[in-house]
């Protein structure tokens, strides 16, 4: 779950870690009455969740309160990679003498928190791993030990020209491991940490992503999220059982496991189509999920046809079988339905569907993409 | 022979009391695999269909000699159960619990590491070794004892590799879900090596997917230390970046983990990667020359 | 540093740790009140930093009013062990089906936070650990992992007769050790700790003490403090930058270094006198500290001599000597002054002293012992 | 010979530009100890008195082949300071700073472990091998090369026998407070080893004070493990219970930790016990019949 930057400095700000007092404005005439608070040249920047607002133009700053306005007017209502910007933040300009990279991540290669820290900071990491990546230091931090002081220090006299910032970048960043343990979060970035003027070490952006299976040991964060339209489909499909991510194709697929349901999308794009969805309906074998998951396959008004393909394991056959029989019996399917059914209990359900004309019925994998793609053609 | 799991796993089942620990115990034990405890905290003295239950899984141990575990326990306790698993000497997990916080995992490793216990998952189907034991979830009447050694990211997936070589008249020695999160325990490198040293493997499959460069090190390690075939298989190649697929770990990041890289890598170290899962059996057959 | 028993369930409740709603009372009045608003059979509790207030009867059982006003009337100004009763709580009355033992203490032979349980809760432990040593459950805690929940499980599936309480019990120690770590304690235990005629368990009683080393990082601790005349003293003495106990004899003692006072007192003692204070100077050289020193010792009126035994190492004997000269400018001294001056500058310390007509001076610890001795029994 | 420090020691001093650190940094390189090294973070490139001033413990070990550390540190960060040296590869560090929280102290014990770094104190006056090397803060005028092992969880008392010692002739192999906190590094049994297996030590003087059991484990273990002559002094007969005297760890909690138990423990053992330190050189002329 990603949050704000607003967001996630308000938890930096309870862990003490120095950041800008901020103003969160939705509107231009609060974004001026910002202006005016502050007094002085300010930053207006665009609060959404993805990366590189600042090339998108949604991070301006603003000498005076006309250009803050300005600023305002643009910033509030952009469409930055298919994101409407609804909040932005206004905060002082900072005089910047230095700045750095500082971020934790769960890595999985080494199995611990890794803290990643460079002089290159203020650009998009992601550009400096792959350029440059020797200009980021990456130190897996002890599970049981945690991030001790004296590592942070380490790696800040490495990266920093004078020692004495280091002592407070040290201590924003063993706060900042705090955060991320305690807080239970996959991602936890300052981009830039930087110097100002008065030799003050501040947290300029923040950003933080929770770990979505630790949710529950949150429940204030339901609060903090900020779902786009086609995300707020996947949190209530998650709420049914259901793993469900749209995309743009016309062919809708209905998987049991989330390998196979990849794989099927692949497949359908192997053999020329276009997948519409990817949706794993779990391991279970309750029939109303079935049911769920033939509405959100229904309600994509870009569906053109259905790709079912179920590999009973846990899963019955038979039980998806009786899914779809009660789907088809509370809504009018109209266009047509590949279904592939192998393994547990795949004669009984083969057997339950087999008087519905409606379906296509398929041996394999590949049968069942070449048939959904050759039904969308006619 | 086979890796990790044979005849002589006896196994303990954590969370037998509850319900999938419960059904998924009897379609274990139905396919021959030694259930000789269950544990549920409270429960103890209890009688699942013949299994006695334990308090805890040492008191487990000290009663039955259990020497390998399956952790059906909700997420918010698992990674608690499995260090206790560790701690009491177990030395085989297999973590079927999905949705574990990953810091969690990663606060356990240590624990896991310092008593030398071995980890399969979490979020994972289990493993069997066809005809001697099954430890998970797996629909045991798809495999078939044999010489081909499977691994995979994938539950389903590895359902429909297994039933394309079944279908084809190809065994396993043994077939590993090593689970769909970003951290787990035994990985390729690790299951690779044993199965490079198990004399009964002839072949091995691995069943990738998209998400961090694990397969990437995977082929850089069969480049130098696998002799025997490999074949390979890449889920979410229409994947699109910065989506979740499902799995935790299936996860495209910056242009990172994607399947192309992936396969690209394999291609590179001298592996067969199918197009679709109906390549695999072929595959193995011209490297075995069947 | 000790707190009282309201102040450790002030914490607990803190981390969701289980107890009882208490009222607190200086007064009979308020004692009173506190029967009125809880309205059925309560206890009325001492609030005494000193172990053994149940026997000494500061603990009642009130099935009335009338029993609660006699109860806060009896115990309000009572003396256990020398210390007058303050405060009382007054508590709902429990009814009781098992009790526990439950400490966290740090140790010194396994270098760990050690876990103590004993299902013989109630009693005081000490006597337990005497008479029936293997009654008590003794586990350290690796201080990297911390104490797991089912190590806590474990521990309580040992000695709790019925399970079905085992997990209520290990999550309450499970805080219990999150309190001891993040409140720096050097002692954290809930004796006893009971099921209740609900099934549900309580901590009954709290008893925590904070590691003195660590006030540093707690400074809200220091509004807790409630020390005894005798403790006021040494607090005030340690801001002064030296150990002060008193104690109850007539020969006072100025040393430097902790081991070497309780060696001197020891010394006395094995001459046959009577140590009036444990007096530490520490280790540094400033005569201020002697003036302060000697303060101490003029102002306990049951001294009737000093000994001043000082081993110059960091600590200069001059320096010494000029802190001795200065006190005695600055107060009247009328009692023999024994003093030994050995190490670091000894021979200086002498010359400067030579002059003073009240010193006794001694070459060694014995001889400085029998010296002051004798000039108390003349 | 002598134990854990001799010519070869290369010191680095942690918090060296700090008052305590800079005083006694002369002292030590007066006595002929190799001071190499001082880390201040922040102040790396300055130079004390000749001691190059490192950022870091790596650092400065990286530049000087610093093997031994000593920590005057100020009590907040002190344990992390301890840490530091520990993961630099130093093998021991003598912990100066008093007033260290406990539970710092016990959370860096497994890291040491791990590393196989050995401490002394925290809360201690240092150890001195006389003749060769003093890393700490003990007047060194009192000692003087010979045979006697000292170890002591006092500071000034152990001047007050040593000085006995040395007035009386006899001169010492090393001598060490090990502090007076509840949880330190090396404690008498550790000590105790190395001095039975240091060739140049003849006999042992041991000096403890009340609390704690160390004591009487230390009498367990000479009983079985030392052959040398050990003669023992207790402080704090006359301490009353439940007060903590000077030192944390000199307190005497209901009824155990106290000097009698002691002094009875080290009897049964075999192990003279001195009424005041005057006795201690008159007990080692005895046991090596000088």
């Amino acid at each position: 779950m990603k949050i704000h930057e607003y967001q996630a400095k308000e938890i930096f700000a309870g862990y003490q870690i120095p950041v800008q007092h901020q103003v969160l404005c939705t509107t231009v005439d609060q974004v001026a009455a910002a202006f005016d608070e502050i007094g002085e040249a300010v930053v207006v920047k665009a609060q959404v969740l993805v990366g590189g607002r600042g090339k998108a133009g949604g991070i301006k700053f603003c000498q005076t309160k006309e250009k803050a306005i300005e600023a305002g007017k643009n910033i509030l209502g952009m469409d930055i990679k298919g994101l409407t910007v609804e909040k932005v933040i206004v905060c002082k300009a900072v005089d910047i003498k230095d700045e750095f990279y500082v971020g934790l991540i769960n890595d999985r290669n080494t199995k611990s928190v890794l803290l990643m820290v460079s002089a290159e900071g203020g650009v998009e990491i992601e550009e400096v791993a792959k350029t440059n990546p020797e200009k980021i230091l990456k130190i897996p931090i002890d599970p049981l030990v945690g991030l001790q002081p004296h590592q942070a220090r380490s790696v800040f006299f490495e990266v920093m020209q004078n020692g004495k910032h280091v002592q407070q970048a040290a201590d924003i960043l063993v706060k900042l491991y705090k955060v991320f343990v305690e807080q239970d979060c996959t991602l936890a970035e300052i981009n830039p940490l930087v110097i100002d003027a008065d030799d003050k070490v501040i947290a300029l952006d923040a950003k933080v992503n929770f770990d979505d299976n630790a949710l529950f040991r949150h429940p204030e964060y339901e609060a903090m999220a900020d779902y786009d339209e086609d995300e707020k489909l996947e949190v209530e499909a998650k709420e049914k059982g259901l793993s469900y991510i749209k995309l743009d194709g016309n062919i809708g697929c209905m998987v049991n496991g989330a390998g196979l349901a990849m794989a099927t999308m692949d497949m359908i794009k192997l053999y020329g189509g276009n997948p519409a969805n990817f949706l794993d309906i779990g391991g279970s074998s309750n029939p109303k999920k079935v049911v769920h998951a033939m509405e959100y396959l229904m309600n994509d008004k870009k569906v053109e046809a259905v790709l079912i393909n179920i590999f009973g394991g846990i899963t019955r056959c038979d039980d998806v079988a009786r899914g779809l029989l009660e789907a088809f019996s509370q809504m009018t399917v109209t266009i047509p339905i590949v279904i592939r059914l192998s393994g547990t209990n795949a004669e009984e359900g083969r057997e339950l569907l087999k008087n519905n004309k409606q379906l296509i019925t398929a041996q394999s994998m590949g049968e069942a993409a070449r048939k959904v793609i050759e039904s969308v053609k006619k | 022979m086979s890796i990790l799991i044979n005849k002589d796993t006896k196994l303990v089942i954590q969370g037998i009391t509850g319900r999938d620990g419960g059904f998924h115990a009897e379609k274990m034990k139905a396919y021959g695999t030694k259930v000789v405890a269950g544990v549920t905290p409270g429960k103890e003295g209890q009688n699942i269909n013949g299994v006695p239950v334990f308090n805890t899984v040492a008191n487990a141990v000290k009663a039955t000699g259990a020497n390998t575990s399956v952790v059906f326990v909700p997420p918010g306790y698992a990674a608690d159960a499995i260090a206790e698993a560790s701690e009491a000497g177990i030395k085989l997990v297999i973590a079927i619990t999905e949705g574990i916080p990953t810091i969690d995992v990663i606060r356990i490793t240590p624990i896991l590491e310092r008593n030398g216990t071995k980890m399969i998952g979490p979020n994972c189907p289990g493993l069997i070794s066809p005809g001697k034991s099954m430890v998970g979830i797996l629909p045991t009447m798809i495999f078939k004892e044999g010489n081909v050694g499977l691994i995979s990211r994938s539950g389903t997936l590895t359902y429909e590799m297994v039933n394309q070589l079944t279908t084809n008249g190809i065994g396993q020695s043994t077939c590993i879900g090593i689970g769909g999160d970003p951290v787990i325990g035994l990985h390729y490198i690790e299951l690779l090596t044993l199965f490079q040293n198990d004399k009964d493997t002839e072949a091995i499959v691995l069943c990738g997917e998209i998400g961090g460069d694990a397969e990437e090190q995977a082929a850089a390690f069969i480049k130098e230390h696998v002799t025997k075939p490999v074949v390979a298989f890449i889920a979410g190649q229409s994947a699109p970046p910065g989506k979740r697929m499902g799995h935790a770990g299936a996860l495209i990041t910056s242009g990172s983990g994607t399947a192309s890289e992936k396969i690209k890598a394999f291609e590179a170290a001298g592996v067969r990667v199918a197009k679709e899962p109906a390549d695999i059996p072929l595959f193995i057959k011209e490297a075995l020359k069947l």
